[in-house]
């Protein structure tokens, strides 16, 4: 804990990374609760205002919907969908991962295979089509789809920590106490893998985040009328001369999410596994 | 000052950390002449490597440096990089510990030599090759010019480390620091590039300072020798002067808690040092050994100072035979006789190999053991010795059950257990116990202490009431000089000896029948090293337990076992009791390995019997003699064709090979 | 191209990228493209609203059930081959060839034979009356076509016909270059050179490169889009007419089995703010809101008075109707269709105050239309404008009506919907419609929102026309 | 290079066993999805009539795996169908005027930021933890975080529509090429040249850090050689190592950010027919694209991982005398 404060102090910014994520957590749990305005609700006499007219403190789109309750409510679906793709992609990555990784051998091979023909496809076009072909998204078949297309590579990491861990002499220690593979696995292993494990997930965390956002543009992310931050960017595209606020708050929103996520992933990465 | 090439004033070294600040080298005063070597001692983190880097002017950022280091006159501390560009390499080289990292994967050996002749001598690329060539040709390299040709990873550590030393005189520097070459390599090879370095001193007439943590080594290259702790230089002087009349507490206790060719453990317990080096803060001041020293009064911390005692013999402590204070290891190194404990034994045939063999890989198949046969006895212990990569470990390994003999038979205790862990019983599991090399990687740094002992106490031995395991554990702590409060440590909390008592503890708690410990002590510092020898020697007494002790050292073997069991490329050259093997006649291998250990006393100085060639790859099929293509003592042609019958020259002690026995 | 003499004149368009371009299957995202191609026998006259002879120079019917027309001679195809009365009847027999799954095979299923005089005559007889036929002629599916011509394997790859334009290179889903038909039978038409099409899926896309005069037209223009043009120089938006949104009911599932449930969401309404919120225009002014199946713009329609939102009325209806609480409802939409996004929201919106608490569930199109569209309850769905309203009225009104999607099965509407398509007396037929609407007004299925069809135009280009059957006629534009 | 010829083959092997693996998947996904093709080509006012002999036309009343192999077959001697909205018009010959495009465009970016990112990660690497480093880090740290469409709506309002330099949409006028045109790939480039930036640089960045920590390059600096011939000679070559296993994991990304840019420009590229294909779902065409986006971006990652072991003496020249 002492260290965590003194690796903070010596990364002020970390500290405003980890800020600004705090802002956005509690921004998705109680924001829309603090807004003035719906995000569905229209205020047809103030269509595309500028920022402060009417209470609108980040102005209005072009149908008069407060930009400010669009974004914060926003932040829901999308930190929900990356959270739990970052968390999905991890938990079933490092299963696939240490499985293969343990037995070796066939499994692994085949592991390698399977991944090797997943990754083939970049995540992004992959989850597009899916998306795409099914039509109708919506919070859980985007986490599902967006959660597989990162599984190859986060089990990929699993694999390869546990690879490192393996040839430890611990583990051996407990092969010849007779102990079961699933004990060997989580409970001596995984343990002294959380860090690059809790690394990757961080960065996934970012990396969905981007993705959500780069499927809401292409228009197979979230569907109307949630707001869905990249969607809000391109829907506002139109008018970005007559109300730049319109998709300069969105874009600035997934900026500043994905900067603040990296930074702490970095600190993270710092605090987890090369200072220790 | 010119009579000295260099000359370092009140040294200090400090670095800034998370902690604060902490003094790595501190008060250092010391000179080095023409034509001098001069060797440095010290257990690990007493900053000797601090110190020769502060000399390159070469320290990390977070360090602040104080005092003056003199080349031949001139600070170097006051140079700036580009003036040390000049230096480095040129006047001063340095070779370091570990020689595979030290030399670039992607450039060609020959690439990395001619830089430093292009550089500092201005040579044209085919001087510079030339230069490259004569001075691996210097270190008895053979074929020096498809060696230059080469990557790095193409040779072996050996090589590597002579190819380091050769890029080191390239520019015939006036002074050289070696930063513990050879911590890395086996005694053989050690033995040879020993040998080579004092060649070039007389070659080259340079000023040499040498870094070790092994006494017998200094012994072979230093003329001075500079023992350090703690950052701090506790004792200098002329090397006779040091290893006979040692002054302070500190050089007595390293000289004696190596083990030696006549320590055995029926006669002595090996000298210990208790506790381990702490780190000091920037401020603390007195005697840093005070904590650890069995001579300290309350005076130390006053009457404490780095003074000249008597013509270049420098020390800070003259106490190491005071007498005011009785020797109270004396009474500790009288060890424990089995027959004390338990009354005298009844042996029986504990573990019986037969044919053991063990080939890695499938399609590049490494031949790790080819085919072994020996047993051990109840209670007793047998020492495996031999070069790294002979298969020792491999045989403890399968022994133990962590992998699978490609052939061959285990017995224990009369019943088969030819097979892996996962499908032996757990009373056998229970029963072979194995320790490893590096105890901070046989624990599982997640786990505290109490739930590492704890494991197999529950798993193996049924213990199931948890109040009941925790005071056999805290008994078991006890046992290995540990205390109730390591209970919730974790092993990242504890030094390397501890962890290393936690591993025998963990061992033990169960009680086992036998022991594998796959070289338990390398890893750790000589003074810790001595009192886990102590500790393992008094524990087998006491439970009887056999041990399977596996190491590199013979010294260390030397000490613990009753039989002693030397491997060539994965098979027996030698097998007999200590005393059998450790005395003439040998196997021409054995008898290499004994001449390579280096020796503390400084009186008895012999020349390591040079083994030329390379170990057999095992990666072939072995034929013949494995030791043939590097003997000394090659008979003819027979050795390389055919594998050596068995020399028996006693019940207990018999040898393969093709010398006539009444030759030896 | 190097050409000699003045620099030729070119109209450049940006369209959509187009889906199907062979004529019959053509989904009406091509329109500049085909229709400079194609042509029709006759055209609507974006003047008058009258209908113009173009391959038929005139035409006579005795009462709706036997139509004869004259053919113009001297029209070649654009591969040199003559245009004559055995192309008119290959074009309408086709209509009915299954292979093609043609859009208009419903409306020609009435045609009983063509014969064919002589080589500029054509006669159609009718299984029954139909005194409006002649405007099917006027769809866009509906152009003719070389009976020589094999379009079921080039029709998408070499579009062919006798239209004022001839393809000379396509690429496909990229871009289409046109050039001026050499040997087309209007002399002084069409008046530019050339026409480059590009297809942009973006319409921001397309409205730049409008604004950096890459192109010239941009159709499908959004009211945002509209809005940012009003204040550039150069360019116009202009809405040559408008398309149908139909917010329907479907009269036999719960909720709105109950006509007062209708009748509440109707209460709720506001189309000022719909005008608005969708279109970002006031009422009336480009955008039309009515409770009936007819458009504002035709002459047929009822001028029948706006409701006026009254929350109160609305809420009590649902408590009459049994709703005390509110009521919980599905809208179904097409996500990617104009507009679709913006009504539905702005309806879920204005409902909600009144009790109506609106899932929207939205589709891309093909899914919507294939999955939800006439099995939902509540549902919004585009409607293009007809010309004739009768040709859509049996098809959405009719009981068993195949895209009856509100589900209406009301003996009195099914009566006058009959009456109106038999009926030759213009003012008969008006009467009729009048009846109608007012049931609509009282119990109908339906809101109906007539959103603009919108094109951005650099004004150097003039004389843009298009009629309500939505096709360009690119051969009367210029360049100034 | 023995063992670099065994590699390429080793790895095209694979490649060939994801395609057919891969060409299943798709098509079985799209088999899955919902709504009838027949009837999507048809669109709405199809009849039953219309629909059914639509799909005995086109074959699609045969059992799944029928069609599979077909398609597998006809695949495997070039052929990829036909689009469903363009009877008769070939996917080839839609496709591979986008697949140049999109390889140029791809080129492109690569030429930017290669070079940009791993000049600015070394220097980053070598001033660590100096004002310059925190300049260079942030910044990458920053582009990172920018999703290329965020970054092209940037980039289009600085650049195309406030200072009127390049072209807003990047669309290639009727009756030229690519190649006359040039400046439309700028700003597409340049977003993806953005985001694949940050990668880059910070990778490239922090394995020089912990190559001029290494013992090696400690040695050379003890040897006496000057830094900067430490820095280009000793530590760049294996500090360039690690990168060219991020660029090639990252290749991923740079065709996804194809597909966005793409689609924002108008680029008449792969990524943005994917996306009309998908719109229009317009399976064929889906099927082909992703099929080719595959092989490309298999080559591309095998391209960079045989320029690793290229580079790598260490696997170059292994089984040396160890
Ligand atoms: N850059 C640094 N920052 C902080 N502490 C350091 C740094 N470099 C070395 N130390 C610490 O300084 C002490 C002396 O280190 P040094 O490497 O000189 O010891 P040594 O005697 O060479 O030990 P060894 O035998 O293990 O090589 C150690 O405790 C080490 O951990
Ligand atoms: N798991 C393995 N797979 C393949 N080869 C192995 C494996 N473990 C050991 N080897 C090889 O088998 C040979 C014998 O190894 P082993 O570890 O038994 O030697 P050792 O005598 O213990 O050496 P050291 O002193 O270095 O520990 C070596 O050549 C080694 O490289
Ligand atoms: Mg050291
Ligand atoms: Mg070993």
């Amino acid at each position: 804990m002492k260290y965590l404060l003194y690796q903070l102090k010596k990364h002020p910014l970390a500290i405003a990374g980890i800020a600004v994520m705090l802002v956005w957590l509690f921004l998705a749990f109680f924001g829309p609760n603090l807004v003035p305005f719906t995000h569905t609700q229209m205020d047809s006499d103030h269509q595309m205002v500028a920022p402060g007219v009417n209470g609108h403190l980040l102005g209005t789109d072009s149908l008069g919907r407060d930009i400010l309750a669009r974004v914060v409510y926003g932040s829901r679906s999308i930190l929900t969908v990356a959270l739990m793709t970052s968390l999905f992609s991890t938990v079933i990555g490092v299963i696939i991962g240490f499985s293969a990784g343990y037995f070796g051998g066939k499994a692994d091979t085949a592991f390698l295979r399977a991944m090797d023909i997943l990754m083939a496809i970049p995540p992004l076009v992959l989850s597009m089509v899916i998306l795409g072909i099914l039509g109708d998204s919506n919070i859980g078949s985007l986490t599902i789809i967006v959660s597989i297309a990162f599984v190859p590579a986060t089990a990929r990491v699993a694999r390869g920590v546990l690879l490192t861990e393996k040839s430890q002499e611990y583990v051996s220690a407990a092969r010849i106490r007779g102990e079961s593979h699933l004990y060997i696995m989580f409970v001596e292993i995984l343990p002294n893998t959380t860090g690059p494990i809790i690394v990757e997930a961080t960065a996934r965390f970012a990396y969905s985040i981007m993705m959500v956002a780069s499927l809401g543009f292409l228009g197979v992310g979230m569907q109307p009328p949630t707001p869905d931050w990249g969607m809000m960017v391109i829907e506002n595209k139109p008018i970005i001369s007559n109300a730049p606020w319109a998709v300069l708050f969105p874009a600035l929103a997934i900026a500043s999410l994905v900067i603040a996520i990296s930074i702490f992933s970095d600190f993270v990465s710092k605090v987890l596994i090369h200072e220790r | 000052m010119n009579d000295n090439i260099l000359d370092i004033e009140n040294l200090h070294v400090k670095f800034k950390t998370f902690d604060g600040l902490f003094s790595a080298v501190r008060n250092v005063s010391l000179s080095i002449g023409y034509d001098e070597s001069i060797g440095i001692i010290g257990e690990s983190g007493c900053g000797k490597s601090t110190l020769s880097f502060s000399i390159m002017h070469y320290l990390a950022q977070n360090a602040s440096v104080e005092g003056s280091i003199r080349f031949k006159g001139e600070d170097l501390l006051l140079k700036s990089e580009r003036e040390m560009e000049k230096y480095r390499g040129d006047r001063i080289a340095m070779v370091f510990q570990n020689p595979y990292s030290s030399l670039n994967p992607a450039l060609t050996i020959g690439f990395q030599l001619d830089e430093v002749g292009m550089h500092h001598q201005k040579l044209n690329k085919k001087e510079a090759r030339e230069a490259t060539i004569a001075a691996l040709r210097l270190m008895n390299l053979g074929d020096p010019k498809s060696i230059a040709r080469r990557y790095p990873h193409q040779v072996s550590g050996g090589i590597q480390q002579r190819i380091c030393i050769a890029m080191a005189i390239l520019c015939k520097p006036d002074l050289m620091i070696l930063d513990e070459p050879t911590t890395a390599l086996d005694v053989t090879t050690e033995a040879v590039i020993l040998d080579s370095i004092k060649d070039l001193r007389e070659k080259l007439k340079m000023s040499l300072m040498y870094i070790s943590h092994d006494m017998g080594v200094i012994n072979k290259v230093a003329e001075h020798v500079v023992v350090m702790y703690n950052g701090e230089i506790v004792e200098r002087g002329p090397k006779q002067q040091i290893f006979e009349h040692p002054l302070h507490p500190y050089t007595r206790a390293l000289i004696n808690c190596m083990p030696r060719g006549s320590v055995v453990k029926e006669k002595t317990k090996l000298n210990t040092i208790d506790g381990y080096v702490k780190m000091r803060g920037a401020e603390e001041t007195g005697c840093p050994f005070a904590d650890r020293c069995d001579k300290r009064t309350d005076t130390c911390e006053l009457s404490y100072g780095i003074r000249e005692v008597s013509d270049r013999h420098w020390a800070a402590c003259d106490r190491a035979y005071a007498t005011d204070i009785p020797d109270s290891t004396a009474v500790k190194l009288i060890p424990k006789k089995r027959e004390d404990v338990h009354g005298p034994l009844q042996p029986k045939e504990l573990l019986k190999i037969d044919g053991l063999q063990k080939i890695y890989g499938n399609r590049r198949k490494v031949h790790a053991v080819n085919g072994i046969d020996f047993s051990v006895q109840s209670g007793s212990v047998i020492g495996i010795v031999g070069e790294s990569g002979c298969g020792k470990s491999t045989t403890g390994h399968m022994v133990s059950g962590l992998h699978v003999p490609t052939e061959g038979r285990i017995l224990f205790d009369g019943t088969d257990i030819t097979v892996g862990w996962r499908k032996r019983s757990k009373e056998t599991l229970k029963n072979i116990q194995l320790i490893f090399q590096n105890p901070g990687r046989s624990l599982n740094p997640s786990h505290t202490v109490e739930q590492i002992i704890a494991r197999p106490m529950k798993r193996l031995a049924h213990i199931d009431d948890r109040g009941k395991r925790r005071t056999m554990i805290i008994d078991m702590l006890k046992k290995v000089d540990l205390g109730k409060e390591y209970l919730s440590k974790k092993p990242r909390q504890l030094s390397g000896g501890e962890q290393q008592r936690v591993a025998i503890a963990r061992a033990l708690s169960i009680s086992p029948e036998l022991i594998v410990c796959d070289e338990p002590t390398s890893a750790l510092d000589v003074s810790v090293q001595a009192s886990v020898l102590n500790l393992l020697n008094d524990l087998q007494v006491e439970t009887q337990v056999a041990y399977m002790f596996i190491s590199h050292d013979l010294n260390v073997i030397n000490y613990l076992s009753d039989h002693i069991m030397v491997m060539y490329a994965g098979k027996i050259c030698e097998y007999g009791k200590r005393d059998e093997v450790m005395a003439p006649p040998f196997h021409p291998y054995t008898e290499a390995l004994l001449s390579a250990v280096p020796e503390v006393d400084p009186t008895k100085q012999r020349t390591a019997i040079a083994l030329g060639g390379q170990l057999p790859d095992p990666t072939k099929k072995p034929k013949g003699c494995p030791f043939a293509g590097r003997c000394h003592r090659q008979v003819g042609e027979i050795c390389a064709r055919e594998y050596p019958p068995m020399v028996r020259i006693s019940d207990t002690h018999y040898y393969h090979c093709h010398i006539d026995p009444t030759d030896a | 191209g190097k050409e000699t003499g003045p620099e030729p004149k070119t109209i450049r368009i940006a369209e959509q990228v187009p889906g199907l371009i062979t004529p019959g299957v053509w989904d009406g995202q091509a329109f500049s493209m085909n229709s400079s191609i194609y042509e029709y026998l006759v055209e609507i006259n974006t003047e008058t609203g009258a209908i113009d002879p173009v391959l038929a120079t005139s035409w006579s019917t005795d009462d709706g059930s036997v139509w004869t027309f004259n053919l113009r001679k001297e029209v070649k195809f654009h591969d040199g081959t003559a245009f004559d009365a055995e192309d008119v009847k290959y074009t309408i027999e086709r209509t009915q060839d299954p292979a093609i799954g043609h859009l208009k095979k419903q409306d020609f299923e009435v045609v009983s034979s063509i014969e064919t005089p002589d080589p500029h005559t054509v006669v159609i007889r009718l299984h029954e009356s139909r005194p409006t036929f002649i405007y099917q002629l006027t769809d866009y599916n509906m152009p003719m076509l070389s009976s020589s011509y094999d379009y079921a394997k080039l029709g998408e790859s070499k579009p062919m016909g006798t239209g004022p334009f001839v393809m000379q290179q396509l690429i496909p889903k990229e871009s289409a270059a046109l050039v001026r038909n050499t040997a087309y039978w209007a002399t002084d038409l069409p008046k530019v050179d050339r026409l480059s099409i590009y297809f942009v899926a973006d319409i921001d896309a397309s409205i730049s490169m409008l604004e950096s005069d890459r192109v010239d037209v941009v159709p499908f223009v959004t009211p945002v889009i509209k809005n940012r043009l009003d204040s550039v120089d150069g360019i116009s938006v202009i809405s040559p007419y408008q398309e149908q949104r139909f917010i329907s009911m479907a009269v036999d599932q719960k909720p709105f089995d109950d006509n007062r449930v209708r009748l509440a969401l109707k209460y709720a309404m506001d189309p000022q703010v719909i005008a608005r919120s969708v279109a970002q225009m006031d009422l009336n002014d480009g955008i039309y809101y009515n409770e009936t199946p007819i458009m504002n713009m035709l002459a047929e329609y009822k001028d029948l008075p706006l409701r006026g939102r009254d929350i109160e009325k609305s809420k009590q209806l649902l408590a009459e109707a049994g709703y005390p609480h509110g009521v919980s409802v599905e809208l179904y939409y097409a996500s990617d269709h104009p507009f679709g996004k913006e009504l539905s929201q702005t309806i879920q919106e204005l409902a909600a105050p009144a009790g109506f608490d609106i899932e929207l569930k939205g589709f891309t199109r093909d899914i919507y239309l294939s999955q939800y569209w006439l099995n939902v309850p509540f549902s919004i769905t585009g409607w293009g404008g007809r010309i004739d309203p009768s040709m859509l009225l049996a098809l959405a009104f009719k009981t068993g009506g195949s895209w009856n999607e509100s589900h209406l099965s009301d003996s009195r509407v099914d009566a006058l919907i009959d009456k109106i398509s038999a009926e030759v007396d213009v003012e008969k037929r008006t009467g009729y419609y009048h009846e109608l609407q007012q049931l609509f007004f009282e119990e109908g299925s339906l809101i109906n929102v007539q959103v603009p069809y919108l094109v951005a135009i650099n004004d150097r280009v003039i004389g843009y026309r298009q009629p309500l059957t939505m096709i360009p006629q690119y051969k009367y534009m210029d360049i100034r | 290079m023995n063992r670099i010829t065994r590699l390429v083959l080793q790895r095209l092997g694979s490649l060939l066993a994801t395609l057919v693996i891969m060409s299943f998947i798709i098509f079985m996904l799209v088999e899955i999805m919902p709504g009838d093709v027949a009837q999507m080509i048809l669109g709405q006012s199809a009849t039953e009539e219309a629909v059914a002999a639509l799909r005995e036309a086109r074959g699609l009343n045969d059992p799944v795996l029928q069609r599979y192999v077909r398609w597998v077959g006809a695949l495997a001697t070039g052929d990829l169908g036909e689009s469903i909205y363009m009877q008769g018009v070939a996917i080839n010959s839609i496709l591979w005027r986008r697949v140049g495009h999109s390889l140029v465009l791809a080129l492109a970016a690569f030429i930017l930021f290669v070079p940009l990112s791993i000049f600015l990660g070394v220097l980053a690497g070598v001033k660590e933890k100096k004002p310059t480093d925190s300049v260079i880090s942030f910044f990458g740290l920053a582009t990172m975080a920018l999703p290329e469409f965020v970054s092209g709506v940037i980039l289009i309002t600085v650049f195309a529509v406030t200072l009127d330099w390049f072209p807003i949409v990047s669309v290639i006028p009727i009756g030229e090429t690519l190649f006359g045109n040039l400046d439309i790939l700028v700003l597409p480039a340049l977003s993806i040249t953005f985001v694949m930036f940050g990668y880059v640089s910070r990778m490239q960045r922090s394995s020089m850090i912990s190559v001029m920590n290494s013992d090696y390059v400690r040695a050379a600096i003890l040897k006496g050689m000057p830094r900067r011939y430490v820095i280009f000679r000793h530590a760049l070559k294996n500090a360039l190592l690690p990168t060219i296993t991020i660029i090639g994991m990252n290749m991923g990304w740079l065709f996804g950010g194809l597909v966005v840019v793409e689609t924002l420009f108008g680029f008449p590229g792969m990524g943005s027919l994917l996306m009309t294909a998908i719109k229009t779902r317009d399976v064929p065409l889906i099927e082909a694209c992703v099929l080719l986006i595959t092989v490309i971006y298999s080559l591309s990652t095998m391209v960079t991982d045989i320029m690793y072991s290229y580079l790598n003496p260490r696997i170059r020249y292994q089984g040396g005398q160890r």
